[in-house]
């Protein structure tokens, strides 16, 4: 697992490789919810692009972030891949979290 | 084809993928196809998360996974001796979770029977938790 | 870090290349240099062949891994509860084998002894052979 | 593991792939000393260039072949490679077989 934030107009990148368990969606998320605060930014873009194996604790990852920033009326989405996809499904993310198949889609929706 | 393992880790939420890589290993002479891997992955993974954080909860115990081959057929049993589960059916409603404290979705349980062919919970308070699961691996070629 | 786990799996001879892989999965976290994650294959397979071919010969029997990380060193215990081994020390001699007639080299102990940096061997007829690996891990980075 | 024999002018070319040990040496061992006697060869090149493991099970394996070449008064040439060289120098096998960094070298040599 590696990961980088980069701030990007008015929003964030979280760009995520490997595999997301537990073990290291804990970190991730510490670093997300810093950021979120520090760069006084309300929109997320979450990059799964990469990730080759997701559990639910993804889901929560998702979840927890779309809540928080919810809450300041900010938008968070979610790029996404074959691997994840059946994950993504049953938890029924797609519903409630605008879902994109390239960063660069993602990139230009948000930054209209 | 028949074999079967047994295996014994303390619940560092590291092991996680430990158990993991230990499955995929296990299995890799089924010659499953790469979503029958994920699907037999994901749900190894749930359940050893499940015994690490609601098995466990801050504690470090033992948690063991055996698993058997039987022809085409993968039986896995992941077990703690941690708190167990006071209401099983309620546990394994799509959504429920006892944590969302700590960004759990409660979507575990119906992830494994989901991605798995069956599964059985036993749970006693106190004593713990055993979560048995059963897939099909194709036989093509 | 530390970390341990206990593995026990049959006596087939596919499960020499599934003791491999648990091995290298375990010391992952170790971040081991490609040659020292080299090494460590190659001597659990030395011990696990030879309780599968020595030890338990024509039989299915039970094969024990041990495995344990404390910071940078990692202990291996490979048990069988096979034949055992009449005189160990002879059996460790480089080129020693009681099976020429298996193209056995004789040099398992030998590489188990130059590839890690301790071994031991405890061994009685009738009871079985325990093999014990110690190797220390470089800290680089 | 993954191996294939083919004859070439007066010799057997036997090019490995993968992992050898104790499980998967038993087979191959099999076919070589099949083909051995079939194609009435008495050369043999053992390619190891594409072998990414192997334990002791390989030097039985050349060993046992040389010693069968050896009574019919043939040759045993081996391609080595960076992960197979230090379990070779163990076994004293440079010391008595003929080895090569490459398959090209060593068919050069055997069809001399
Ligand atoms: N091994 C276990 N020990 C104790 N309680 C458990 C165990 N596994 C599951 N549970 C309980 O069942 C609930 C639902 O589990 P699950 O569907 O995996 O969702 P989540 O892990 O996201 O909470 C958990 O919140 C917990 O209360
Ligand atoms: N687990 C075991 N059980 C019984 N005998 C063993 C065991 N391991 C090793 N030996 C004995 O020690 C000898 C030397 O072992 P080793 O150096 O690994 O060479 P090899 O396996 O090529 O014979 C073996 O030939 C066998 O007689």
């Amino acid at each position: 697992m590696d990961f980088k934030i980069e701030k990007e107009k008015n929003f964030l990148i979280v760009s995520l490789n490997g595999e997301i368990d537990h073990h290291n969606s804990e970190i991730i998320k510490e670093r997300i919810d810093e950021a979120i605060i520090k760069q006084h930014t309300k929109n997320l873009i979450l990059d799964f692009k990469n990730v080759d194996f997701m559990d639910s604790s993804g889901i929560g990852l998702i979840l927890g972030r779309y809540k928080k920033i919810k809450a300041i009326d900010g938008h968070v989405y979610v790029v996404d891949n074959s691997h994840i996809k059946r994950v993504l499904e049953m938890s029924g993310i797609y519903k409630i979290i605008r879902t994109f198949d390239s960063l660069k889609k993602a990139k230009e929706y948000a930054g209209r | 084809m028949n074999n079967r393992m047994h295996l014994e880790f303390p619940s560092y939420s590291q092991n996680e993928s430990f158990a993991r890589m230990v499955i995929s290993a296990f299995v890799t002479p089924m010659d499953p196809t790469l979503e029958e891997l994920s699907d037999i992955k994901t749900a190894v993974s749930e359940a050893v998360t499940n015994a690490i954080i609601h098995g466990y909860e801050n504690e470090i115990g033992i948690i063991y996974m055996d698993a058997e081959i039987n022809d085409n057929k993968l039986t896995v049993v992941i077990k703690d001796k941690g708190k167990g589960i006071e209401d099983v059916k309620m546990a394994r409603q799509p959504l429920y979770t006892s944590r969302p404290d700590l960004d759990r979705s409660g979507m575990g349980f119906t992830i494994m029977e989901s991605f798995m062919d069956n599964l059985d919970v036993i749970s006693k308070i106190g004593e713990g938790t055993t979560v048995i699961m059963t897939k099909l691996i194709s036989t093509k070629k």
